[in-house]
């Protein structure tokens, strides 16, 4: 086991990291940018190393000063968490160059699945379903028949695109003309480029994804699934699992997919398979066709990681350490069971009113919900300042519950019981979201909040402009007595200044 | 006495050991059971209320129920800009890089229009036109880094030169 | 469903019943004391009624009053937690009487269980087994005869006694006689009673208990066992789940066992099957004797229970709720499983190294450990006083792993950073229990901690004292500056009176 | 400067930005990383070592590494009770009930001997002579109630005596 490790990260993941290595009676190594010196993070650790300005190039994203600093620190091992350099092949690679131990997958791996368009091509080869689709195409009648072998309604879009740019949905063959017409002139323009291409159109798509988990020594198994559709600008807010979607037959075919797809690129330690999931082929058998679709791995500990942690009673951090040391994994696939239902709530301070607009301010307030079942995963406390530098993300509250209805339940209590002030956050906003009949019913889709919620916040009730007005008059008129600067977990009062 | 956050005045009068608050219409007497720092708990109608309040100069965190709100109070002067400016000065919400920037001074601009577009904390952040107008000055140009606060642009209203 | 639950209780138990009731959309009321105006529990409820002063008889353990309390706040049921009035088969059935439900068994399963002598000849004819023994001897060789039927060591002990008094332990027959005399002397003098009974002589006894659940429809069950044998005083400090004693074929006859003494008083909601465990029988067949016996039955919610939520998945709290308002318990004795291993540390304001005595204050500080796997269940805040009118619980503090060796790194790294200031804790107490060999091979036995564990607590180290000193330095010396009475969560200002 | 807890001396010399803490023959070199109120991070021979301190009176409760000590800051003057005293008062630790009283004025008792017993939280408190000597005064009885602090019980040393 190492003696210590150095973690790469910041915020909340770097301190679940650290008690991970603190239960395994490793010590751990901080390091920290200009706006993190007071941070928690940095104080958790036995040991803090300042390695730049707050940018993150200059800090968290450099891997020359976290090499150096693992060295200076005498680390044996370095975890990276997920973000900044994690999914960073090069950066495995200079880590064991500098005989230091990479807490992840090997270079290879992460090299092989980093490039999307790669990456599909070795999943169609190793039986993994992709959306179904063809490239290369010349004359309408080609498109025809390709559109026809797929099944309406399709998708025709630019090879080279992405942004929704040169995209059409085709529903029936008679819009087949005009829109690659249109399609073809977009792409065009838009890119200087304009191959198309026609695959499956997936109308309310799921985002689904499955944990894997690999050792040193070929052993590799799946740890179920994450449903994680409830998203806003292509990023997931609300994840659970078992998902709501899933039976037992496509769980296991889905599980057996993901084990392929990881062992194709000869994976170890922690790692995700995302898929596209068509909520409509509810009996994929007899439709002929899988209804789920490889989207990419990404090949590093998942922010979402914590509920499959409460499902299937592991602790993916405490084995990534352990297999990137050398350890069996000793869980068969059939060992490996789901219990309960655990949710995660990513509760960020951003405006759901104003496009989720990220908030930066100081905390004057923060209390994290508790009680039997509830954790909370987190790197902030009153008084603490939430900067532009960073992700924007305050916690990850996260129930377990026996059933679907019962965690559900479960987070619509710690929510109410979540208070933040100092910043606008998406508390209210996700209370609505687990209240929303799409969501107890699992109809969620990926566009769901762009599309179909339209949220608005509540106007202040009668209570809380009483609660607002008699606060002035009891409380703030005496200087200071509402924020909470006095709080024992305030930032550093710094009397004798702070040693880099 | 007259308390205004936002566009809402309540009243509360004091009632012996209790207080009457009085809001759109409605009425309720309120008593304090207890105060800490930033946090109420109250008896309203009769039900126990915990709030937490929070202030940041003019502004005012309340929660209450679950339900998080941001009031502003006011002073009880006329608010700001309320029918008053003719000119409308844009600034950056947080530090980031100017991307693009989509008029040129002189251009006329209608309400909800993007005028430039920022980049920081890795998101787009467009600009909006506040009303129907005309550019008057660009204080900024494109690949230029700018702080918090900092003016971008200015749009006249057209009303004002009709 | 209940629309309103009066908790009949305070502290750590209180506000978790409230949680339950809370995540069930019940609304909740407290009750309180003098002694407990300030505490966490009356503030975290709906509702809150004082109801006396602060001696236990003249608040929690006062019948009349707290049901007039739930029918003034029209409560629809009475939660009792443990301790007080929990187990007063009276109380239980004056709460039916006033039309309300008690949560928990009916009066007459409490009334069984109640009688510690009558109870013991009700399960030995439901064919549970109690230590093996024989009353109602006369002669020295009546004596002898049970002695050798039971076998070698025995225990002489007085009928009516208790405390250790007119009780010998007898290794061989030669040793009979002496002991039956002054045994018999003793209990005279003690009790005015010389009746003298024999039984098996355990040496190492263990304390394991079997959570039992069932509902009003008849289903009854088992959630597995609880070892509870590091004990003080004859009070539990560390309980574990599974037992590191037990194997398969034990645990399902104990089990059994467990389920029959329930089932022989019609039990339903959650109830605790004690059992005397002794380990030198570890293949129970081979000796004709089961190696544990009926101790008694607690008719109520164990203190313990955490550990039993962690390793079942299941929420026992809301659980009763349920089955009190007539839900059936869903889950057949086939579909409970264990998974993994909890440990529950209970943390006491006591001195271990001056008799456990109870310590009483201010906490200047308090800062909870926390993290994945960890669990807290507590009703104290900094700045809250510890008074010696109640039990001086400060916090039951609850960990998951996945093996019992990863448990005991988790609950030592959390035990590290409990800070209690203001009071003297058992916390340093139980980290030298957890670190010592007897107990990580599963060897400690109800007597452990007084027979054999020597503790004394470590001298203050070069570092503590340098600390100690700086702090003086540069802070005590600022008034007020080190005590923490400025937290946000410190006892309430109370600057308008508080409503009775 | 030395600063005396309980039994021990530390000595603590300012150096530059650090201290020289000096204790029974060991040295060690230290120096303030922060403070914050109740918490020290220090850096003590290059070892980071954060310090929980609270302070009640000349109590002081230290957590450093998990490990949490009592001490007893001393102004530097005679200890209290260092040799000094002859006629030892017992006080009871806490409120409670005076449950029996086991001696009589003028009994000679053992150290260690059971002079009386209070109950409190439901226990047994059992109060035992602190030393050799006679019941010189007995300031309760059976049944009594007592306050934290109140005097119980006063016993004479026997060394006194001869």
């Amino acid at each position: 086991m190492f003696k210590k490790i150095l973690i790469a990260n910041r915020g909340e993941i770097a301190i679940r990291i650290m008690r991970a290595c603190k239960e395994l009676g490793a010590k751990t190594v901080a390091v920290y940018s200009d706006a993190d010196k007071n941070s928690m993070h940095a104080q958790l650790a036995d040991e803090a190393i300042h390695i730049g300005d707050s940018s993150p190039k200059q800090s968290y994203l450099n891997a020359d000063v976290l090499i150096q600093a693992a060295l200076a620190s005498q680390a044996d091992a370095i975890h990276p968490g997920y973000g900044f350099l994690s999914e960073n092949a090069s950066f495995a690679g200079t880590v064991d160059s500098a005989h230091l131990t990479f807490i992840g997958p090997s270079a290879d791996s992460i090299r092989a699945m980093g490039d999307k368009a790669e990456s599909k091509i070795r999943m169609k080869k190793a039986g993994v379903p992709t959306v179904p689709g063809f490239e290369g195409l010349e004359s309408e009648s080609d498109f025809k028949k390709a559109a026809e072998e797929i099944g309406y309604p399709v998708l025709v879009k630019a090879a080279a695109g992405g942004g929704g740019k040169g995209m059409r949905v085709v529903n029936q063959p008679e819009e087949l003309h005009e829109a690659i017409e249109s399609a073809r002139g977009e792409a065009s323009n838009a890119f200087g480029d304009d191959r198309l291409l026609v695959e499956k159109y997936i109308p309310n798509a799921h985002h689904i994804e499955f944990q894997v988990f690999g050792d040193q020594h070929g052993h590799l198994v799946h740890l179920f699934e994450r449903e994680c559709s409830t998203q806003r600008r292509y990023q997931k807010i609300i994840e659970e699992t078992p998902s709501p979607l899933l039976t037992p037959e496509l769980r296991k075919q889905m599980g057996e997919a993901a084990v392929n797809a990881a062992r194709a690129v000869n994976y170890y330690n922690a790692g995700t398979i995302e898929f596209i999931f068509d909520p409509s082929l509810s009996t994929p058998a007899l439709s002929g066709d899988e209804g789920f679709y490889f989207l990419e791995m990404n090949t590093r500990l998942q922010v979402e990681h914590p509920i499959t942690e409460l499902t299937t009673g592991l602790d993916l951090v405490q084995w990534q350490i352990r297999v990137a040391a050398g350890e069996r994994f000793p869980y068969s696939q059939e060992q490996l069971t789901q219990r309960g239902h655990a949710i995660e709530c990513r509760v960020y301070a951003e405006d759901p009113a104003n496009g989720f607009f990220p908030s930066t301010g100081k905390l004057l307030q923060y209390i994290e919900p508790r009680g039997p079942g509830i954790r909370v995963d987190s790197g902030f406390r009153a008084g603490d300042e939430v900067s532009h530098f960073y992700d924007p993300l305050l916690a990850k509250l996260i129930v377990f519950g026996e059933s679907r209805e019962t965690a559900i339940q479960k987070m619509q209590a710690a929510l109410r019981e979540f208070v933040a002030h100092g910043v606008t956050t998406n508390i209210d906003f996700m209370q609505d979201v687990l209240s929303h009949e799409d969501f107890t019913s699992g109809k969620v889709s990926t566009k769901w909040v762009e599309n179909k919620f339209n949220w608005k916040p509540s106007t202040p009730t009668f209570e809380s402009l009483i609660a607002a007005s008699l606060a002035d008059l009891t409380i703030v008129n005496r200087p200071s007595s509402i924020v909470n600067e006095h709080d024992p977990f305030s930032p550093w009062k710094n009397p004798n200044g702070f040693r880099n | 006495m007259k308390l205004i956050f936002d566009n809402t005045t309540l009243d509360l009068k004091p009632n012996g050991k209790s207080y009457i608050a009085t809001f759109d219409g409605k009425t309720a007497t309120v008593e304090i059971l207890r105060t800490e720092k930033g946090k109420l708990d109250l008896l309203i109608d009769g039900k126990r209320v915990i709030a937490y309040v929070s202030a940041d100069n003019a502004k005012r965190w309340v929660t209450v129920d679950g339900r998080t709100f941001l009031l502003t109070k006011s002073s009880g002067a006329k608010r700001r800009g309320a029918g008053g400016d003719q000119a409308s000065g844009l600034t950056a919400p947080m530090p980031g890089l100017v991307r693009s920037v989509n008029v040129v001074e002189g251009e006329s601009v209608t309400k909800g229009q993007t005028l430039m577009v920022l980049e920081a904390m890795k998101m787009e952040i467009r600009i909006h036109a506040p009303m129907d107008g005309v550019v008057k000055s660009l204080a900024v140009k494109v690949g230029q880094t700018v702080e918090r606060e900092q003016e971008l642009i200015k749009v006249e209203s057209q009303t004002s030169k009709v």
